[in-house]
């Protein structure tokens, strides 16, 4: 297995926040994204996802350490205080980093 | 017994189910299916009875209706701030709840019409659509001032294309094209099992006002008042504007409640976005945790009650 | 062929998918909002009948019902601990989900009887919520005795406010108190599509069967010998009892019918929170595995004709 | 505007509420569970037809429907790799959806002939069962040549116990197990709320048709001039083949739409096994993007004319 | 971006054991949890969440190591022994510990 | 807490793979896997859930690093190149290593 370093941020937030927080991630250089629907319960309660209002989401994105932290610095300002929000960071090996670095470029590598 | 709705039994069942701890749950894409149909219906009934209606004719009293409609959030804002004494964003944001209105309050209103046999107005449904909106506005403005930069452009989009106008209206449109005889394939679906599927919403309305509950403790006694005096207040508000209109008593009790009736779809995703600094615990917990069950179980025969009391004085 | 129910054939259906490898599935939300619509259904219809009936007149059989229905525990365990050789907990794990009740068999019972136009006791729907709860305590006390410590609060909890007794029970209320004419705008919903629904549900539950078989090839031949000859014996014990408390040769069916069933919902959530040393591997294995498909596609016709004989024995 | 057909506006309101970038989104529990009801429906709706017909009167024509069916894939394949040079594999790909069938886009054909009133035969059904497999095949042959290692069990299987399929022919075999009769209690779930299902359905599919319309730019002009003249082409074919086999206006009608339409269920699952290397954006894009919506709005009137044509010419 | 060391455990285990297995996170300290609905495999065989007997869920836990060391001994030797599940630590990079560490006080920090 | 170090592979893949990727998974030697259904935005472009066609899976296999790599190799070989496809590795501790590990004897360890 020929790996590589790279680096996971994941985020457990609000389901509202989902359009806006994909459309800043991707414009900060996310090349992709995946989310799932959670429940949970945290600082601000409750989180039963009996409806829209009261779910939340958790989003995966994988990339280097420079992009991971650009996007924790952007998410933290302009969600954290705000918002039902918790995000964590993961060391993990991947395979073809080409595919979450390289920006420009749409080759499927 | 006979004169309780079912709907109304439904979500006491649904709120005993939620303080028991009991593990009944609608699934989350079961309420959301419900929803989508429930808009649809609502939208579709009003645009078959707004194809009777020459459009002319409702245009000024629809104005008067919206302009009247502000009434509520603009009374609402400074009783929060004063005598509730809570920060801005949160008394803007609980003020444009207040201000919007509730389809499924509306619905069950219209059914306990249907039930006692009163009629009223068929494009009262538009005026639900029209009132969704500009309160949410006025909450934005509110919290911010109009100075302050807000992404108006994003906001509009959040109200405009948000499901339940976006829904309520494409029934409007779709049932004023097709009319009462093209719609006639689809009603099995969304007119024959409409009360029903009703029943269903509200036993999960229970269930989500009971786990509500909680936020209301926090939120304290202020909240509480506020969530059963205000619908009321703008209740008198909707009765004597139905009336001035020249509504029938079943307009005018609908009227009465949509005023009365507090936003938890539209106006808590669109606050979230444009007043993240509101607490939504507050708005949704009053919105949700008291006026709803106050409107659908004690609200709605008073709103009946204050319409044939303005139109027996009026009258 | 007319004389097939189409349930049965939309449930030979699921299994056929699922033996087959079809990529056929039923969304979960989808089961669990089939089975809440079926749980009131079935809860209102009895509710309704109920009104019609004085409470008194049924509270003397429904305890005789309840004492009788502990019969299938009491008499499968010792068959399960000694010729079965099973572990206590196992065997009193399956003994609670013989001795409880299966919703979708009595349902299923309940369509077959109507289609062949024999009437049957509306009050039956009170005994299915009777009979549903006191095999589990039964179960609970053969797997750990008296002395040992269980939570009993939290097993009363866990099966009183359980899903399935809490719906069946509420419906049960709400059609009570809203009577026939209460109820008519919801049946459309409740009663015209029921059995539609229920070919929706047991092509699910074909489905969960076939992808149970293989948990059976683990269990043995004894289970499912057991899984067949229990109910039949129990359908016996239930027929007796039908037609000694004097019910009507529908009512002795779906009481045969009753006993015979095995429970899949509570009886699994409960057994696993206060047995959870019981596999439930061989509990489901035999209840879903066995005994579900065979009172489904054999046994219902079996008790009717067990239901008919002691009627004409006895009368 | 009597005359619209109301699943045409729901369609384009799902359009317009995926190109406004609403929020109205449909869970997908929901779609799953309306396309197993629909595939149901029409295979029981078929069935019961099929019970008034004898089986060796439609074998003949079924054939026949058959071998021309694969006049689609014949004429598509070439067209895509010498005039639009794709690859070998998307190309035959794209020729194996455009071969299968609609289901959805059928039973949109289905209720514009019912709301007209023109009759057709009700042995359709079985062609639609029929046509779904024949051009997979074809499509897997075309991308691989006949030596190479390709798992037919495993397409076989994909093929013949893939949903749509298993769920038509089951629906189409309980259907004609029962006969009208035996379907009469499950007929309120499956007949009387197809027409209101169908247009929840077509509502999800016009806001997926708006999330395909991105595949489309990348694809190019010339996908969206074949995703048009492909289904014309072949609906001159299915006019001819229909009224060459004696079928009335409406079922030469349907055949038509049939031969028209792409399938996008069955195929893209199987292709994307079968046929890994092909782009699925490629094939999709055509058949979600640019045929369905066609055939949907414009499609079927045109294939309706043509069937009317035909026999005008021909008798 | 100012990270620090948390830790991440992630129990996936049979649906039924929600609502106990979460009233002995909270009473044991946990300051949160998320969960989404999953299906799978192990040594008691398939659980394909076809309906609710053979649903699994997933639960993440963010804490410092000692809470989740304690959280761990707790669910091992409660339920590992009699129900389907399986856990595992990871480590990981949080933004705001106090969000996870303190116990009294509720506020959202 | 007596860990284990044990390796954590994690797949994101699009949904109609789950047969044969579970397929393959358990035939070269995984003792069991956690799915959930995911969406997502890759380099191919926006995988929305909206319908069957696109929505995605995430696959979680636990396992020792000889099994994990045996797992990516073939993943990557067989299914890298043609589907919409992103994995990743962890390194976690694990409670009772034998659940994963040891191949023949189906014992509930
Ligand atoms: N300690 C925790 N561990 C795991 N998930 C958490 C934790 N705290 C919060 N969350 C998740 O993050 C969401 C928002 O958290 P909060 O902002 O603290 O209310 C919660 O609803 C949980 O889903
Ligand atoms: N090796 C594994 N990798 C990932 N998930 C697993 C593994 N083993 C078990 N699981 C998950 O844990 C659940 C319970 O496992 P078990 O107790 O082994 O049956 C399974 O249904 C899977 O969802
Ligand atoms: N950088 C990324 N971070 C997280 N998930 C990703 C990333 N790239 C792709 N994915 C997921 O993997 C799926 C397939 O990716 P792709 O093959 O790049 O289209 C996407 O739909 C996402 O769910
Ligand atoms: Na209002
Ligand atoms: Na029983
Ligand atoms: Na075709």
């Amino acid at each position: 297995m020929e790996a590589h370093s790279g680096t996971l941020l994941t985020i457990i937030c609000e389901a509202g926040l989902e359009p806006v927080l994909v459309a800043d991630l991707v414009r900060l250089g996310a090349r992709g994204y995946t989310i799932c629907d959670t429940r949970g319960m945290g600082s601000r309660g409750m989180r039963d996802a009996l409806w829209e209002g009261s779910s939340n989401i958790r989003v995966e994105v994988l990339g280097d350490r420079a992009l991971i932290e650009t996007l924790v610095a952007h998410v933290h300002d302009r969600y954290y205080a705000n918002y039902g929000m918790v995000l964590f960071v993961t060391e993990v090996e991947v395979l073809r980093p080409e595919k979450f670095l390289k920006r420009p470029g749409e080759d499927p590598s | 017994m006979g004169s309780v709705d079912p709907v109304v039994l439904f979500f006491v069942l649904g709120v005993a189910a939620g303080l028991l701890r009991s593990d009944v749950r609608l699934p989350s894409a079961l309420y959301e299916s419900l929803s989508i149909v429930l808009l649809i219906a609502i939208g579709l009934k009003g645009g078959v009875e707004l194809a009777k209606t020459a459009l002319g004719e409702i245009a000024l009293p629809a104005l008067a209706v919206v302009l009247m409609g502000l009434g509520t959030p603009l009374v609402a804002y400074p009783v929060l701030t004063r005598l509730g004494r809570f920060r801005r964003p949160d008394a803007a944001s609980i003020a444009a709840h207040y201000g919007s209105v509730s389809v499924v309050t509306f619905a069950v209103g219209a059914a306990h019409l249907t039930r006692l046999g009163v009629p009223f107005e068929g494009y009262m449904t538009v005026f639900l659509v029209l009132l969704e909106m500009p309160a949410l506005v006025a909450g934005v403005l509110l919290a911010k001032g109009i100075h302050r930069a807000t992404d108006w452009r994003a906001l509009a989009h959040e109200i405009l294309c948000g499901k339940s106008i976006f829904l309520l209206a494409g029934g409007l449109a779709i049932g004023w094209l097709l009319g009462p005889e093209g719609i006639r394939p689809i009603d099995r679906l969304y007119f024959d099992l409409f009360k029903g599927i009703l029943t269903l919403f509200l036993l999960e309305m229970g269930l989500i006002t009971a786990a509500r509950l909680q936020d209301l403790k926090r939120a304290g006694a202020f909240l509480i008042a506020f969530g059963i005096a205000m619908p009321l207040v703008s209740a008198v508000g909707g009765a004597v504007t139905g009336w001035w209109l020249g509504l029938s008593v079943g307009g005018t009790t609908l009227l009465a409640t949509l005023y009365a009736s507090a936003s938890y779809i539209a106006a808590p995703a669109a606050m979230r976005i444009a007043v993240p600094e509101a607490n939504p615990a507050l708005s949704i917990g009053a919105s949700l945790g008291v006026t709803f069950p106050f409107n659908i179980v004690l609200g709605i025969p008073i709103y009946h009650a204050m319409a044939k009391a303005v139109h027996g004085l009026g009258g």
